[in-house]
């Protein structure tokens, strides 16, 4: 315990990186808990103060097209399949995993490639962008964001990073092994892929983090009305009106 | 000639202590107050130490002390690639560091583990075609080479040049070293027959039983060592100096050596043992150091392996006319070795070759010590040499055992690099004695049969070692009880040689067994020089210097018989160990009586003066440490003429089955031609033993580095594949022509290592025929090797590839 | 050695400031936990060539290196300290075993068998020590004591064994100078001794 | 990998359980840091070395109800800490189990055989060089397998089923109990789970550091032969470097129940070819119902290789593995 990295002596005798230590699993496990734990506490005392939520009745608005939708599902999956198998075997469960991780994480990396060149060119990327004024949003209860708030933003970004991390340095630990597409070569000095794992690891923990916070997230009452339009691809128009400002994000009508 | 003791058996003195237990190795004793040392060893195969930091091991409880190669190279290490006896420029895994001693083994590791070794990294190479190649890594600090008195040194081709070379072409780089005689291009324009190939054999490790462990202590001044050598008085004589004592104060204690094989024949190649007497200096303790089976496998000596070249005519008559070589060998990471030299030289002898040109050129690579190993060179190629006869013979139509009949060396001829005459030969009488025994011609006739899945084969094969030497001393004494001493310095390491080269000066006197003392074991016994107890020469050279202390000693007795009884010492003969006037037998001294009268006289009969003058400076301090104790028979032997050869022949019937790779050796005959037998068991024994050695090249022993890291992986028994008593025969028959050579005053020359090379010649042959004549031009061919080529699978081994798996 | 201690303890330090906050003890391995009571005793008797000796054995030590370093018993050597060359083989309860790769207390209750204790009181040699003399089996006499034990054990079991029955019973013993074929010689000679 | 060779163990901890209850509550109490004992043939070698260390061992051989063979209603029970010479020389397991006896019989070399028990050669570690070396690799819980490389030195290691590390099973008989359908009998303080020989090994797609199924605190106890594939026709051989003293190259363990020639049902394990003892399923159901032949064998042989997927220096083992398909059908 204690232990952040592990290392070991590589061939030579020499200490190098083996990777991050597991054991921070469970101190990140249990960080999340106390912190969600803590926010859905603060939250319920709030809750009896102000019990207004928006009607998901009347008029709809299109939040998210149907192909974004199966994106961020598949991409959902992707990452629930490698979390789960990357994981199940340090906490002991056997069966092999390898296979299915790296199958995962190449859908992942697919998803996120196609994401990113349909982002940049066929969707409102600037929607997405984190300005000066977003991050006033959060102290300024007047203000309402536009397709995005602030937290939404913040998520998508952070998510960005780590998963980004993880793919990279998941590709890289892909060539390592044998594969259907190449035999494993000794490309990198166990040092730098000591590194690598690390990399992985804690962007792992962070993958974690982050997946935890935000089905927390997805699945509190004053946002499931979100996690409703990732299924179904709107919202109606009072609960757009009650959390997005119209002059930054005008959606159009749903069918 | 009817001898008394030479070509009989007897019980030499050590064996009783050998089925007891009771005789010591140098790891068998303790001293009051012994604390023991282990090593820090490389763990890189080329690094420099930049520093060495023991602050918390030496503050550990236990612990006494640190010995660095600072300690024992203040004004730096010697400039060559010989072992040292700790260094800051390792050149392979497993090369000492440092030394530490502690109250016991478990201490002293657990120090060891705590110190903080800060090492530069340096480019390393394991197989020295890579080193050879243009921008290749250098094995050593300086070159991939060391050229004798003149330094490191790089050889370099072209990358073509080395891609030609391991494409199974004849290299074209100007060699480091050669040698020719004979028209090259006209025996091969008379040739009937070519065979040309690539060939590569393994260096592989010595792994003598006993690890080269060491105990020593300083007493009054004396530097007190019990080690492991193949001869006590030659070891000693070097290890004084690296050690940096006295030879008068450095008493060398070795009554058991467990195995030798060429690398603790000199002190250069076991240095190691200064380790503990530096460190007893340093520490004023007695020091155990003890060293591991993986430390041995590191610095105990390998052979060298060769890749190499080869082409061979042959006169549509069988003559073999032209032979040209090409070998570059592997120097390993310290040490090296004239392996290659040695195998041209080889085949010119064996197979009395027309023309032979040499080109060899050594290289290093950072892997295992190297240095000679039973039949340096001639062992190698005598398994890739013997199929290329057998082929030779199929193409010509001439019978496999003539073609060697035709090329037998044979009383009167010379050979070698030289053209040296032998002292004499005899391998047409061994050729055929052990063609007889093993019943030839019958057995030839199920050549190639296939029963079921398993072939028979057959194998003949020559080895040939030059076994003989001159130059050393002999001292024996008369004591006053008439008990003949005869000082032996030659070691004990199971060749009985110190015992049986003994007899030679118990021959002459015409001694009972019984009244004869062999003084050795330590050096302060006072001891001659002897011979190293290398290259097969011990029996050819000590028994000239036995036998020559003795006949001083004989005529000192007749000379004292004369002064006593009158007359000229020509008139005396001896008999029942008395001294009489040939005339008058009844007029004669006991030998007792006259060694009483020579201790009287003193001066020259009890070697107090008119030593001879040649005597060597080791001698010297032994006889004048004796002088005045005994009448004393002293001998300072003076250069022999010729080359004396050891010559051995082998037949052997294989069953391969060809779809494991697997045979079983049917039946295997060994015959020596080592002139007169003076020990008949234990020139069994050399036979038996090289017939082991022989298997253990031709197709099991193995040398394995592994290529991303440096690192040894066949450290112990089990990964070096040295061969067990399943692997090897249940029975080898042996036999001997017995016949004596002239340059020896008994007529003895050496064995040990041909008996070697006939049977991987042997072998090698026999697993050719087996597969319908198929040449692997490889040593050792292993079952992987036989599968793939029976099943037509192409290996991915790198061609020529050394101290890796070959193809 | 700790060549890198300076940049493991940087990395270790950058990464601790972030993740410090989160790591509250909530993870307490079981290192540590007091040991079962019952683990052997250091203090042994054992019964080594018919004589009972008491010696102070650490639980993790080898027969060999009682025999050797408490006992003097250095007739027993040590060629690999792993089992792979056949060099220290003891008999233990008449079964031919590799003292290097024993521990001492594993056979505190048995009958303890080393080279040194087949002599007769007399002087008189063991048959197979005997045979091995008369065949002058021993070559560098290293791997001598085990194979005698190896071929005591093998005799003990088998009185009369063929050539090729000697050959298997011995074959756990290297012979690095290659004397098999006398000492098997030894063996067959050693059994009409018997 | 340290920069000294270690020789001499550090400081252990010894228990001598003499009854079952007491063996399974150590192991259960000292869990990870309690190192099973046998017969200590590939223990002390990770201990000399320091590449394993451990705070205490359990010694299971002193535990009489773990010893011993003895026929049962359905077959016979192996206590798992019986030794390999009792094994290959016990009459009961030479009359109706002799693939068992003379897998048992061609282990190691007969001092490690006197000693070395059952459950030991079933359990021991990976022989690959590397790992034995101290390096770690995948199996040490590293991330790298040296064998497995363009420059590796792997002509030992596995052809078939690798996952990241390609070391193999390196007992003799591992093979033998798949062959002859054995059942094992895995005992901790928590109770008794029976696993199938073929389901005990586990290969590191499933278990990257360890080779057998056994969880913490658990002990294969028995080995359970049954009457099924008693007395069927056997074919067992091994083919190593060395004939004595070596592990496997290939080695191949077949039970056969043949009448009038025709092989009514088989099964048959290799050993030295993947992680696990290799089953080949596919030969043995190309085999069902045929008549013995040449032909039969030729035609089966390559069915074994199927799959194959050799390293730089071990494609000799498809011929081999072929061979040896072969030589079992021929009998």
């Amino acid at each position: 315990m204690g232990e952040i990295v592990r290392y070991k002596r590589d061939v030579w005798g020499e200490e190098v990186i083996l990777g991050v230590s597991w054991d921070l699993l469970w101190v990140v496990a249990v960080a999340v808990l106390v912190l969600l734990a803590a926010h859905a506490t603060v939250m319920a005392v709030l809750a009896n103060k102000k019990m207004d939520m928006p009607s998901g009745e009347g008029k709809r608005v299109v939040r998210h097209e149907s192909i974004d939708r199966w994106f961020h599902w598949v991409m959902a999956l992707s990452i629930f399949a490698l979390i789960l198998t990357g994981i199940a075997p340090i906490v002991g469960l056997r069966f092999a995993w390898l296979n299915w991780h790296w199958m995962a994480g190449l859908l992942l990396s697919f998803i996120t490639v196609v994401h990113i060149v349909r982002s940049l060119f066929w969707q409102d990327f600037k929607s997405m962008i984190l300005g000066p004024r977003d991050f006033a949003e959060p102290f300024d209860s007047t203000r309402l964001p536009g397709k995005y708030s602030f937290e939404q933003k913040g998520m998508h970004w952070a998510v960005t990073v780590v998963v980004m991390t993880v793919i990279a340095t998941g590709l890289l630990m892909f060539l390592q092994i044998d594969s259907p597409f190449w035999e494993r070569t000794n490309s990198m000095p166990e040092s730098q892929l000591g590194l690598v794992f690390l990399l992985h690891g804690l962007s792992t923990l962070a993958l974690v983090a982050l997946a935890a916070t935000h089905i927390y997230f997805a699945i509190r009452p004053e946002k499931l009305f979100y996690t409703r339009s990732m299924f179904k691809g709107w919202i109606s128009e009072d609960e757009m009106k009650a959390n997005h400002d119209p002059n930054l994000w005008s959606p159009k009508q749903a069918d | 000639m009817a001898y008394m003791h030479i070509g009989k058996d007897f019980v030499p003195p050590d064996v009783n202590g050998k089925v007891t237990g009771r005789i010591k190795y140098a790891e068998d004793y303790t001293r009051e107050g012994m604390v023991y040392a282990r090593l820090l060893t490389s763990p890189i195969p080329h690094a420099r130490v930049v520093n060495i930091d023991a602050t918390e091991a030496l503050a550990m409880d236990g612990v006494f002390g640190l010995l660095t190669a600072d300690d024992v190279y203040p004004d730096g290490e010697p400039q060559s690639t010989g072992l040292k006896v700790l260094t800051n420029e390792p050149t392979l895994v497993g090369e000492p560091i440092l030394a530490l001693a502690a109250i016991d083994e478990k201490t002293a590791e657990t120090a060891i583990s705590k110190i903080s070794v800060t090492f530069e990294r340096l480019p390393f190479v394991l197989d020295p075609l890579d080193s050879l190649a243009e921008g290749g890594p250098d094995a050593y600090n300086g070159g991939n080479t060391y050229v004798f008195r003149q330094g490191f040194a790089s050889e370099k081709w072209s990358a073509d040049q080395v891609a030609s070379f391991r494409a199974g072409n004849e290299p074209t780089a100007e060699p480091q070293q050669t040698f020719a005689y004979g028209d090259l291009d006209a025996a091969l324009g008379e040739s009937a027959f070519v065979y040309e190939t690539a060939f590569t054999t393994a260096g592989y490790p010595h792994q003598s039983m006993e690890p080269r462990s060491a105990m020593a202590y300083w007493e009054n001044g004396k530097l007190y060592l019990h080690g492991t050598s193949q001869s006590l008085s030659a070891l000693a004589d070097g290890m004084a100096s690296i050690v940096g004592v006295p030879q008068e104060d450095f008493v060398f204690i070795n009554e058991a050596t467990g195995g030798g094989f060429g690398q603790r024949a000199r002190a250069n190649s076991i240095p190691s043992m200064a380790i503990p007497a530096k460190m007893s200096q340093k520490i004023n303790r007695p020091v155990m150091m003890r060293v591991t089976r993986d430390e041995e496998t590191a610095i105990g000596g390998a052979r060298q392996g060769f890749q190499g070249w080869i082409k061979c005519g042959f006169k549509a008559d069988g003559t073999m006319a032209a032979a040209d070589l090409y070998i570059i060998s592997d120097n390993g990471g310290k040490g090296g070795g004239g392996d290659a030299y040695s195998a041209a030289d080889c085949i010119s002898i064996l197979y009395q070759t027309e023309a032979v040109r040499f080109r060899g050129t050594s290289i290093g690579s950072n892997t295992g010590h190297r240095g000679a190993q039973r039949g340096p060179g001639q062992n190698q190629i005598a398994a890739i040499i013997a199929p290329i006869l057998d082929k030779a013979a199929e193409e010509l139509g001439i019978d496999r055992l003539k073609i060697r009949q035709i090329n037998t060396p044979q009383n009167g001829d010379v050979g070698g690099a030289r053209q040296i005459p032998f002292t004499s030969a005899y391998m047409p009488e061994a050729l055929k004695m052990g063609a007889e025994q093993f019943n030839l011609e019958e057995r030839m006739a199920r050549s190639r049969k296939r029963n079921g899945t398993k072939v028979t084969g057959i194998g003949i094969g020559q080895g040939y070692h030059d076994a003989g030497r001159s130059g050393m001393d002999g001292i024996v004494r008369l004591t006053a009880d008439g008990r003949l001493k005869v000082h032996n310095g030659v070691g004990n390491l199971g060749t009985y040689s110190y015992a049986s080269t003994s007899r030679a000066a118990a021959e002459v006197l015409q001694m009972p067994w019984e009244h004869v003392d062999i003084v050795t074991g330590r050096t302060d016994r006072h001891l001659p020089i002897t011979s190293p107890q290398d290259g097969s020469n011990s029996i050819f050279t000590n028994t000239r210097t036995n036998y020559g202390a003795a006949m001083d000693l004989l005529n000192k007795m007749k000379e004292l018989a004369a002064m006593e009884l009158g007359g000229d010492a020509a008139d005396y003969d001896f008999a029942d160990e008395r001294v009489f006037k040939t005339a008058a037998p009844s007029e004669g001294m006991t030998f007792a009586e006259i060694a009483q009268k020579g201790i009287a006289l003193g001066g020259k009969f009890t070697g107090a003066s008119d030593l001879p003058e040649e005597l060597n400076d080791f001698t010297k301090i032994s006889v004048n440490r004796l002088a005045g104790e005994s009448l004393m028979g002293i001998y300072h032997d003076t250069p022999h003429n010729n080359n004396p050869p050891g010559f051995t022949v082998t037949f052997t019937e294989i069953e391969m089955d060809i779809e494991t790779g697997k045979y079983d050796i049917v039946e295997m005959v060994t015959i020596g031609d080592c002139g007169t037998v003076v020990h008949p068991q234990g020139l069994k024994n050399q036979l038996v033993g090289g017939a082991v050695w022989g298997i253990g090249l031709a197709g099991y022993e193995r040398h394995l580095y592994d290529p991303q890291n440096g690192l040894p992986a066949s450290t112990g028994y089990w990964q070096s594949k040295i061969p067990t008593m399943m692997d090897t025969p249940a029975k080898i028959k042996t036999g001997w022509v017995d016949l004596p050579d002239p340059e020896n005053p008994v007529g003895a020359r050496g064995i040990g290592e041909p008996a070697m090379g006939a049977v991987a010649a042997a072998l090698a042959s026999a697993i050719s025929d087996s597969l319908d004549g198929h040449l692997f031009s490889a040593a050792p061919v292993t079952a992987d090797m036989i599968i793939n080529h029976v099943a037509g699978v192409t290996s991915e081994a790198v061609p020529l590839a050394q101290n890796n798996f070959r193809g | 050695m700790n060549l890198n201690l300076t940049r493991r303890r940087f990395i270790k330090g950058v990464i601790a400031s972030g993740a410090a906050a989160t790591t509250t003890g909530v993870w307490v391995a079981a290192n540590g936990a007091a040991r079962p009571a019952g683990a052997v005793e250091r203090m042994i008797r054992i019964n080594i060539n018919g004589q009972v000796r008491t010696v102070d054995v650490a639980p993790q030590e080898t027969l060999a290196s009682t025999l050797r370093y408490k006992l003097g018993l250095t007739g027993t050597k040590l060629g690999c300290n792993r089992g792979e060359c056949g060099a220290c083989t003891v008999l233990v309860d008449d079964v031919s075993t590799y003292a290097c790769s024993v521990l001492t207390h594993s056979v505190k209750n048995g009958r303890v068998e080393t080279v040194e204790g087949l002599e007769s009181a007399d002087g008189t040699l063991h048959p197979v020590q005997q045979a091995f003399v008369e065949e002058l089996a021993p070559q560098c006499g290293y791997c001598t004591p085990g194979q005698i034990m190896a071929a005591v054990g093998l005799l003990r079991e088998n009185p009369n064994p063929t050539r090729e029955e000697a050959r298997q019973g011995l074959s756990g013993n290297i012979c690095r100078c290659g004397s098999y074929d006398s000492y098997l010689d030894g063996v067959m000679r050693a059994a009409q001794i018997g | 990998m340290v920069a000294t060779s270690h020789d001499v163990m550090l400081d252990i901890e010894l228990y001598q359980p003499t009854d079952e209850a007491n063996a399974l509550a150590l192991a259960a109490s000292l869990g990870k840091d309690g190192w099973l004992l046998g017969g200590g043939q590939d223990t002390y070698g990770w201990l000399k070395d320091r590449n394993k260390t451990a705070s205490a061992m359990i010694e299971l051989t002193q535990v009489d109800a773990w010893k011993g063979i003895k026929e049962t209603s359905d077959g016979i029970e192996i206590g798992a800490v019986t030794t390999l010479t009792e094994i290959s020389k016990n009459p009961l397991v030479k009359e109706k189990f002799a693939l068992l006896a003379k897998a048992a019989g061609v282990v190691a070399s007969p001092q490690i055989r006197n000693v070395g028990t059952l459950a030991g050669n079933l359990a021991q570690d990976a022989r690959c060089w590397y790992y034995r070396r101290g390096l770690d690799c995948y199996r040490a819980g590293g991330n790298i397998c040296y064998a497995d490389s363009p420059e590796g030195l792997n002509r030992e290691h596995a052809i078939f089923g690798a996952s990241r590390c390609v070391a193999v099973s390196p007992s003799d008989t591992a093979p033998a109990l798949v062959a002859l359908d054995a059942t094992m009998v895995i005992t901790s303080a928590k109770g008794q789970r029976l696993v199938s020989a073929q389901d005990f090994f586990v290969g590191p797609d499933v278990n990257i550091t360890s080779m057998t199924s056994l969880e913490e605190g658990e002990i294969l106890t028995a080995v359970r032969l049954p009457n099924e594939w008693a007395n069927a026709e056997y074919y067992f051989e091994k083919v190593a470097d060395r004939n004595v003293w070596d592990f496997a190259l290939v080695s191949i363990s077949a039970a056969m129940k043949v009448s009038n020639g025709v092989i009514e049902d088989s099964r048959i394990a290799c050993g030295a070819v993947e992680c696990v003892p290799r089953r080949l399923d596919d030969v043995e159901n190309a085999l069902r119902g045929q008549q013995r032949s040449e032909q039969l064998a030729e035609q089966v042989a390559a069915i074994a290789s199927e799959g194959a997927e050799p390293l730089n220096y071990n494609h000799f083992k498809i011929p081999l593995i072929e061979n040896l398909v072969k030589r079992a059908v021929r009998g």
